[in-house]
């Protein structure tokens, strides 16, 4: 059986797959239940200053299985209300990371301070949301905006800071890298692609917010590409996300890079037990390719990638003299 | 996957009360619900009152902005209908008590059709402010069922809650099962009057929803997901959830006590 | 049966599909199957200032049927060897369009005007191939580059200049509003989406070239939202691409506020007869919901959104006092 | 899907051919090929030389770089495999004559073998440089057909082109079909050769290959595309076509003269 325990930084975690920001995460019961189903941590809904309803219904557009796009607008009950719930699933013994959203480095910080007072492993800034004015990509796509969010989180507490990266950007890693600077333990990427809906018999988006985030299975391309730019950038742990629902999945974003995983859009496909089947197939595939430790996958894709790279220029083949 | 289908028809239920048909093939059972999207409104929640054919039916009762709108919506209009969601009542039971509060009734009408249809016998204690509102009284006296009514004001039938009649049913007669829907307090009512006979009672819940897909957490009630787990659940594993029948989220996550009734 | 015929700007297409650029292109026999097989406008491969190769395969990697990542790598023989293909497509009465790339203005400005001395009806910047370094989205993700190589070809072509933007930026509004200063005519959006797949078996990525470019349904949403966004802030006209499979995915398109669109990928489902289909898909959904032509569906989907978004803002919904 | 399967066997078949076996279940028949990816090199279009069972093989002439590379790939080593990419040859006619130059013999080979199964009678006209570099004699010789050879220096049969004879077996005897594979120049020889008897023709022709699924263009041959529509074609179809047997493209798109042969 192949170890599947790993490190992201000083957080230690008993499996590398975590349940995503935004998924079974509103409730403490919800966070113990995912991590009694398995996983190797749990992460909060990405908690605010104040109370949230979010954007209302319609909020989610499914496709097929391959598939999500989501406007929930942060919908969360704020960070007075949301301790108790932390409470629930530490109690439970759970690994906990909370997410928190802000608009500002202050917010962030001020926000930062009353998470970890709960104490959560770990913090991850969501600095990524595509679909919340003011707030996520807004924040989230400009690098110095990125560093000095996470230079005052980091200034106020003392558990490890993860930083979320939106895909939605020209370059990730240069996100990733001043994420690295502001003093990041470490980068999760991706939160959902920018997405839309439309009706056509209505003649109006789907989602009440028009404009929402793309998740599942479509993204895990994305997810890998910003993971493997990042990994190639910065020498922090990377946390890959999107569209991971198989074991195999979760492997390629160790090989391009993760230390671990997180898995949202797939608990729809089969529910929370889904955690137990990804760390079988993990374990069995890692076991197929004689690699003892997820810990052994990581970046493993890169020498061969960057060999291939070397070796065959686009202006060395195959151009014929002209005729 | 989302349907936008045309309202076919329209039918004034009660005076605060109103089915919409629609065509909408996908296979039902009764117990499940649909989120029907009123565009430019929002889009909610609904059980399923018609669950046979190519015809479903929805029974909204006016709570709020969205259902009020909906009391509006006539033929033609077209609404947004993804589902069915959610399990079924178990028809199997011979001799089964249905109690019914407010829009409850509209989950436990194809119930109690279905039941009736395999052979067994149906009893209903149906429950509501008024005399007006005792909703789908007539379609269960013509199914076949047995139906005590209670009214609030006492325009008709006990003066009083229908967890009294239920009460009543429960001492008196003898079943092999209990289905209920209503506000949870009643439900609990009914669930602890039940267990004196050790009758099995199964309740269908709300809470408040959004993705339907047992993703987004909204409708988590203790360790469920009403939305996937549910809205069927039997009683005593509703009764061994502290906050059954005493607070719900409402849509930021937090946490709402429910008013007494 | 409902009217077609579309304009963009001062350019008529007998209907609003056209063959998208690297698809079908190379060869001016198969612009002009394309033409024959119905397609409104055909547009070239990406012509550049001299013959490449493009890179090693793999170069394509299949995603069921919704998606396919590639790196083709820009492969053309070049603007000296590529008039004579154009010629072929010409002769058949095609409507082409000629895509170009480069490196900077000036080779832009080169290339336009010796691809508009070819006789086609419109231009096509390439400003957004992900994958080729020092080409596409390092040009095409600065505003102020995009600006400055759209204005420098319009100077030199009397013939409409299409800027095809990226949807890997955070703002491609931003990116179409610099190609509207700059002078184009319209823009196209988008090109494919970064993406990477790696084989766990071989520790490698799949694609010679690493990272490789998202296409087919899985990137629709990420099209119309694009298309949405750009349709806000800019006045001229939009061709929207990115997993058209169908007549109603083009009228979503349409409905976000395009005025033709492209399609690529779909033709490895079923082949080129893909055209036929989709104009009958389209005039049919068309004719189903009343709306006369397929002009009139432009950006329908607009008046209805806003007011919704108006209507329920987040702050209005569903939250309770306080317990 | 590319699947990634391991090499089970290597055979030389003559100093410069070899043929790799592997794992590969999805079913393929006689004319079909797949993209052979050697990991770190290139991927590549390779006829099916063994199309039954689960084992599927491929046969491989040192050409260029990676065609030289997989020359030394031995058992063990993995590789990336998608396909089976195209279409077939019409196993009907009864009597057949099959015209094979370099390399063409992997294609033809297993459509000798699953004609013969069938019930034709087969002739076979095999061409190589010289009576060693003769691909798979003895397998068409093992399998029942009639076998003449040519050599370009002689060293075994006709001493030149295999055109020559396929033009005398042509005007001696009937067939209801040719298959030919080959050099494109060679092949359209036997085309215009077989026209005269009026006997229908197959040629599978190479394109430089890059998607093979019929849209990034690099397998442009005319109006066709090698990948999809191909790789077989009838000769009528490819005699129409002016660039046939005149010129290909390079990677880049180039049209490229071919040399004289
Ligand atoms: C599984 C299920 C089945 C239901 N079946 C029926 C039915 O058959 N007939 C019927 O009349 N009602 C039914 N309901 C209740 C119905 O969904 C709510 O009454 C309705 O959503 C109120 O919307 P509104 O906009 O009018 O209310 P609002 O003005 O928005 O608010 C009034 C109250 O309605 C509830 N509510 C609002 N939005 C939602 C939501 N998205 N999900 C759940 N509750 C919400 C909240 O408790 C809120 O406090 C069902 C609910 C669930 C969960
Ligand atoms: C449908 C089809 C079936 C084939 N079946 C066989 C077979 O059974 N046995 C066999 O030995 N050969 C076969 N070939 C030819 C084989 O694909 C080429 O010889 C091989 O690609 C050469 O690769 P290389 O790297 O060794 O050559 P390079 O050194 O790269 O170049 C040498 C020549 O090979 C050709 N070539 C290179 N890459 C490609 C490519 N991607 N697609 C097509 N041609 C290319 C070019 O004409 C080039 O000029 C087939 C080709 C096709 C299109
Ligand atoms: C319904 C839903 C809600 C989400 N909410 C949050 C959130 O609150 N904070 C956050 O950082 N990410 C949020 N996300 C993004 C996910 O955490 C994750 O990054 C993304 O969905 C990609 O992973 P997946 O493909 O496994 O779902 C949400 C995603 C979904 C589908
Ligand atoms: C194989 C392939 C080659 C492409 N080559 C080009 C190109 O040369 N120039 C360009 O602007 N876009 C190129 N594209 C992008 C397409 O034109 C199109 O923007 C993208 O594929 C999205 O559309 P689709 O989902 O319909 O394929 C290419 C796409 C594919 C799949
Ligand atoms: S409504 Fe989202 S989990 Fe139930
Ligand atoms: S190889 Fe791409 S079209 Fe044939």
């Amino acid at each position: 059986m192949a170890e599947l325990a790993t490190r992201v930084g000083t957080l230690s975690l008993r499996n590398p797959f975590l349940l995503a920001s935004g998924i079974w995460g509103e409730s403490g019961e919800s966070l113990a239940g995912a991590w009694g189903a398995g996983a190797g941590g749990v992460i909060t809904k990405s908690i605010g200053t104040s109370a949230r309803a979010g954007f209302p219904n319609p909020t989610v557009e499914q496709y097929g299985k391959w598939g999500m796009l989501n406007a929930m607008g942060l919908p969360n009950p704020g960070i007075d209300e949301y301790p108790r719930e932390i409470e629930v699933a530490l109690r439970a013994g759970a690994t906990v990371i909370g997410s928190i959203f802000g608009g500002a480095a202050e917010e962030f910080a001020t926000l930062a301070r009353r998470m970890a007072a709960t104490g959560v492993a770990a913090l991850e800034l969501n600095l990524s949301c595509p679909h919340a004015e003011g707030y996520g990509t807004e924040v989230g796509s400009d690098p110095s905006d990125v560093e000095e969010i996470v230079r005052a989180v980091v200034e106020v507490v003392r558990i490890p800071v993860i930083a979320k990266i939106t895909p939605n950007t020209s370059d990730p890693a240069a996100l990733a890298a001043a994420a690295e600077r502001g003093g990041a333990a470490a980068v999760s990427a991706i939160n959902t692609v920018r997405g839309l809906a439309i009706d056509v018999r209505l003649r109006r988006p789907v989602l009440a917010h028009g404009l929402g985030g793309l998740s599942g299975p479509a993204i895990k391309p994305v997810g890998l590409a910003c993971v493997w730019q990042i990994y190639e950038r910065v020498r922090i742990p990377i946390i890959g996300v999107g569209g991971i629902s198989t074991g195999q999945d979760a492997l390629e974003y160790l090989m391009a890079g993760a230390r671990a995983v997180e898995v949202g859009t797939a608990v729809t496909q089969g529910g929370i037990r889904v955690f137990r089947r990804l760390v079988r197939q993990l374990s069995a595939s890692l076991g197929e390719l004689g690699i003892p430790s997820a810990e052994r996958a990581v970046g493993a894709a890169h020498s061969a990638g960057q060999a291939d790279l070397g070796a065959r220029s686009p202006a060395r083949a195959h151009i014929a003299k002209p005729a | 996957m989302r349907r936008v289908v045309g309202v076919t028809e329209r039918v004034l239920e009660t005076p605060s009360t109103v089915t919409l048909r629609f065509p909408f093939s996908p296979p039902a059972v009764p117990g499940q619900f649909v989120m029907l999207w009123i565009p430019g409104d929002d889009e909610i929640p609904m059980s399923l009152s018609f669950t046979d054919g190519e015809t479903k039916g929805v029974t909204v009762k006016a709570m709020g902005t969205t259902s009020a709108a909906i009391q509006s919506i006539g033929p033609g209009t077209p609404v947004g209908v993804r589902g069915p969601y959610g399990n079924r009542f178990d028809l199997s039971p011979r001799r089964i008590l249905i109690v019914g509060g407010g829009s409850g009734a509209a989950v436990l009408a194809p119930a109690a059709d279905a039941a009736i249809a395999r052979g067994s016998r149906v009893t209903v204690a149906l429950g509501a402010t008024e005399a007006a509102e005792l909703l789908f009284r007539r379609r269960f006296e013509g199914m076949g069922a047995r139906v005590e009514v209670a009214t609030d004001d006492g325009s008709e039938g006990t003066h009083g809650f229908v967890t009294v009649v239920a009460e009543r049913l429960l001492a008196t007669d003898s079943f092999d099962a209990v289905w209920t829907c209503g506000p949870e307090v009643m439900m609990r009512k009914v669930a602890v009057a039940a267990r004196a006979s050790r009758t099995p009672t199964f309740c269908a819940v709300e809470r408040h929803m959004k993705c339907a897909l047992g993703m987004c957490d909204a409708c988590a009630l203790g360790p469920l997901h009403v939305c996937v787990d549910g809205p069927v659940f039997p009683a005593e594993q509703l009764l061994a959830i502290p906050e059954f029948a005493r607070w719900h989220r409402d849509a930021s996550g937090r946490r709402v006590e429910f008013g007494h009734r």
